[in-house]
């Protein structure tokens, strides 16, 4: 039977299949559920320091099956509501939070709040891809240097996964950034900036206008940006793990990212109407590997890498 | 595809203080028709005049009709979006994804429904489509007043009427009609202090029961959690849960959420 | 009746639906049935100095319904014989030259050689995201002084549309340098760059390995792109006219850029199999103006605009 | 969805020198049947020792049979990738997109078939086809001498072969052979000159003709044009071509592109 433990910063997790942020994770209900399923950890919904209602509805809409845009605004109940209700510590499965922020020193104020509360390690949000409309300045995960500034800051109470927007000439740029700023690992990728427009009325779809594109399509995109990130820490010798996620919805998916390099998967768009779906993958990866004869995960990440 | 269809107002009918009833028209028709108990999320592409979008959202709105394509839904004056509903007249456009969730089930010999306030549309339609299968059912229809009772000609079948203030009916609660019925089922929608006593009145009795609930949306489509009842989710596994679904809730008739997840006490 | 007519650098087109290089126009003769379109213009499939075979197969595969990625390897016959074999002059429709190199000087004499030989106008591919996995620097889309520099030495041979590629942080910044440096129109998007993995064989499914996504899928990303050049023009007090693309399906698809701002489109990906679907676009296009009782493109481009 | 189906070679029959057969199991199953004359875009995932990868490409291969759902190949030594896949052994895995293209319509009474060389593969299949429908085809298979010819003894119904060195049948070009036979379709494959006697006979006699092409693909799917005869794209509107498609070409046998599309002479 194949072995499908994973560490993470010295966390040991059963297998290297994650619940992605914002997907069926804004309550304790639905991560309880989730956390019955075959799954390694769960990322919780990205969480600010004040209370977000989220952006103003349609939130998320199907622009070609499978495909999704959305903007939800980060709705959550703010870091004071969520360390309060949420219990990090003794679930049956390792809850990551993801922490959003606008300057380092927030970042720094949630990282301690969770590391506090209880928790191992927590995501960053680099890479919110659609900011209100009146924001014009680029986002932290679009600058080598203001990602690794947040990185710093964070890290400094607990390990810290950065978590990287594709929306940039050179992800691999960033992505050694935030290793050397001392990331514990990277995840990749957040949604595509994207907009979609209703032709009968003549307005965005989208209450917010500006949204991110992530399911099904965006895969090829997603694959393509770990294996610059994994390209990238290997040019400049750092062994920082990449947790590789966009577009899978079955284990053949999640082996693709692991054969690109990925250590871990994350999982999201595709378990809309479908939570069952993430043990699923889970179980699939396990049957992949044992029809392939392969023990571990190392047996076969990154075995693509030679054709690039 | 979870895509907008877009559906224009055609006729604004009774506008009772329960809510008024907009009839919409597609401009490209939903592939199926939907079950009562399902729902929809609506949201106004362009408010009308005196209304700020930036402040509008989608909100759910329960099925509360369907006449050959059209979608009736029943709007009560709750806040914001609600408000500026009310506002539209025929001509103007809304959005709606829909048909969502998972709605009522129809195999029923002698089905007893129970509404309040904005619950009763749904059950119209509920009621509507059992008379189409040639089965009587019984609604018992509840409100603060006579005006609150939402248009008892329009059901099918026999109904019975509760009024707090006794301006018609039985004066008290609409649950107190209960023990009246033997009924093969019971349906309720409705305030959620009264989905409680008609579940412990229907577990109680042995009769099994079905409830269309609502929780804070803000997806509609099993995306987002927050409409999360326990480990349900409203919005795809409901809103319509049988008792056995609800039996054990933590959360049911004790607390609910709003927008960003905040949790509120649900009111007894 | 609407009136489709636009202009493009002093050229009048007959409607705003043009096709895309690389789809159904390396040879004269599919030049020829797609010139029998409702179509304002014909794009040639890249041509280069030398003659280039192509990238060993495959080349092009369906990722997700609608959406594919291909690694062509800009095929092509090499600037001679195409100028000997394309008639650039006589044609009922008029056929615009794409030119791709590698140097400004290679671009100018590409330009200069199409010019000579009837060319009204060139589009230049400065976005080509799939080289040669051992090519690791920037592509010139990827930099505004590179594309500015290239433009320019183009453009003084005849009229230039730029041609964009959207793996960049800021769209906007090179569509405004190209611009500057005499861009007689900016077309975006030119694929996302993009890898497959087949998960059986532990390869890249492309021959290439390295592809570019394009179709129905990156439609949404399209129309970011494109809203982003138009409002980075306008910021800049710039009229150059803007030509989107990017998973045009159907007419409606047509009508969401143009609402963008877009003064053209491009069609190429949904072409696959079903050439004709080029005329109902553009068929389709009018009947959505009439029905609507617009006139002329201007009463609806860029209406969505005030939204963003 | 145009995306590889990848295939194990299970065995390799008839090597003879007009080309092997490979017959070919699938990972996941084609959803149809492909029609003869319909084709495939075959590569080599990982080439046999001695083989380079990098000069190997997808190419297109004619459907040469059918048994199951497996899929039967005949390849001729022509080139780089070509030789590769006659160095494979059964257990090695082939990648194939397909069946792509127009096939040969099998609505025929009295069916004629000709081919020559690798021209004979899809007509077996065609004449399997015939038969398994209880029609007798004739068939006429060319070749330089008898082992050119595709395996005589494999068709069904009746076989006139012709060989230039009069090794075997008749001796002189197989196109020689036609004006025997009056009948209702006549269907050929091979090397291009011999297409257009084929033609050339069809449309002098009056009997309507469909022939099987060969123009060099980068794609196989439509989408870059460079297959180009004329206005038709050969893996799409083709490879088989009735009479009238091509009556008219100005290209079919005079011109032929190679990769990149440059223009080459059609040798007569
Ligand atoms: C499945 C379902 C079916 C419903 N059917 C109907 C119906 O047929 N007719 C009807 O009048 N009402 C119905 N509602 C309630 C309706 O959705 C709310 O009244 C409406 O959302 C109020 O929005 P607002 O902007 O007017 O109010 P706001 O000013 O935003 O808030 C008023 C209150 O409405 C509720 N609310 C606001 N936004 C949402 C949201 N996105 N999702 C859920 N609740 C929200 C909150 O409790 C809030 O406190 C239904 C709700 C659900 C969940
Ligand atoms: C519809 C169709 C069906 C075919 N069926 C068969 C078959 O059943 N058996 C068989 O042996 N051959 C068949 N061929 C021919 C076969 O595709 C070529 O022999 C093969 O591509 C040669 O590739 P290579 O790498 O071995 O040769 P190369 O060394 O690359 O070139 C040799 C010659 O092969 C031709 N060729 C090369 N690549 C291609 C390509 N991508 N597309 C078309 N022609 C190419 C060119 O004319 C070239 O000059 C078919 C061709 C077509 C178009
Ligand atoms: C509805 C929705 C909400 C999301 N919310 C967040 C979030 O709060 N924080 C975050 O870092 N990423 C968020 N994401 C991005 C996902 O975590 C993930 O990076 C992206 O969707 C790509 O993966 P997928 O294609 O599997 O969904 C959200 C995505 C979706 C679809
Ligand atoms: C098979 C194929 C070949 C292409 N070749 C070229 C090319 O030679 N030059 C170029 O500038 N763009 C090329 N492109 C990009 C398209 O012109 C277009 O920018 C992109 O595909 C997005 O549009 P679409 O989604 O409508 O296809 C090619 C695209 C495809 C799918
Ligand atoms: S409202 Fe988002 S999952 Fe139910
Ligand atoms: S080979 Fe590309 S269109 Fe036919």
């Amino acid at each position: 039977m194949a072995n499908l433990q994973v560490t993470l910063a010295g966390l040991h997790l059963d297998n290297p299949v994650m619940l992605a942020s914002g997907i069926l994770d804004s309550t304790p209900g639905i991560l309880r559920r989730m956390s019955k399923m075959k799954v390694g950890a769960l990322i919780t919904k990205s969480i600010s320091i004040k209370p977000r209602p989220g952006y103003p509805g349609p939130t998320a809409v199907e622009t070609t099956p499978g495909t999704w845009i959305n903007a939800m605004g980060l709705p959550n109940p703010g870091l004071n509501e969520f360390v309060d209700e949420f219990s990090l510590t003794n679930g049956s499965v390792t809850i990551i939070p993801n922490l959003v922020a606008d300057t380092p020193d927030e970042f720094a104020k949630l990282a301690d709040a969770v590391a506090v509360a209880g928790a191992k390690i927590a995501e960053i949000n680099l890479s919110c891809p659609h900011p209100k409309a009146s924001y014009k300045g680029r986002l932290a995960a679009q600058d080598p240097r203001a990602a690794a500034e947040v990185v710093e800051a964070a890290s400094t109470k607990l390990p810290i996964i950065a978590k990287l927007t594709p929306n940039v000439t050179d992800i691999g740029e960033i992505a050694v950034a935030c290793a050397r700023a001392g990331a514990s690992a990277i995840s990749a990728i957040n949604t595509l900036a994207a907009i979609d427009i209703d032709p009968e009325l003549e307005r965005p779809i989208l209450g917010n206008g500006y949204g991110g594109l992530s399911g099904a399509g965006i895969r090829p995109i997603g694959l393509r940006k770990v294996l610059d990130i994994v390209q990238a820490l290997t040019a400049a010798n750092l062994d920082t793990p990449v947790i590789g996620m966009g577009g899978i919805c079955d284990a053949d998916d999640v082996v693709r990212y692991i054969l690109c390099g990925a250590h871990l998967v994350q999982v999201g768009t595709t378990l809309a109407g479908n939570p069952e779906q993430l043990s699923n993958i889970t179980e699939g990866l396990a049957d992949w590997m044992d029809r392939k004869g392969y023990q571990n995960l190392e047996d076969f990440r990154g075995r693509v890498l030679e054709w690039f | 595809m979870r895509y907008p269809t877009f559906f224009e107002i055609v006729e604004i009918t009774s506008t009772t203080s329960v809510g008024h009833s907009l009839w919409l028209k597609p401009n490209r028709a939903w592939p199926t028709q939907p079950v009562p108990g399902q729902f929809a999320m609506v949201w106004l592409p362009r408010p009308p005049k005196g209304y700020d979008l930036s402040v509008c959202s989608a909100i759910p709105m329960s099925i509360a009709g369907w006449d050959d394509g059209n979608v009736r839904i029943t709007v009560k004056d709750l806040g914001l979006t609600s408000k500026a509903l009310l506002a539209c007249s025929p001509g103007d456009e809304l959005g709606l994804i829909g048909p969502l969730g998972v709605g009522f089930s129809l195999d029923c010999k002698q089905p007893l429904l129970m509404g309040g306030g904005v619950g009763a549309p749904p059950l119209l339609y509920l009621a509507q489509m059992f008379a189409a299968k040639g089965i009587e059912p019984i609604t018992l229809l509840g409100g603060a007043s006579v005006s609150e009772i939402f248009h008892p000609h329009e059901f099918p079948g026999t109904v019975d009427i509760a009024t707090d203030d006794g301006s018609a009916g039985h004066c008290g609660r609409v649950t107190e009609l209960l023990e009246k019925y033997v009924p093969s089922r019971l349906y309720t929608c409705g305030p959620e202090p009264m989905l409680v006593s008609g579940l412990n009145w229907a577990v109680a009795n042995s009769v099994p029961a079905e409830l269309c609930l609502e929780r804070y949306m803000a997806c509609g489509v099993g995306l987002c959690g927050v409409c999360s009842l326990d480990e349900q989710l409203v919005c795809q596994d409901g809103p319509v849960f049988s008792s056995d679904d609800l039996i054990n809730s933590a959360e049911f008739g004790r607390i609910a959420r709003e927008a960003g997840g905040s949790v509120h006490v649900v009111q007894p």
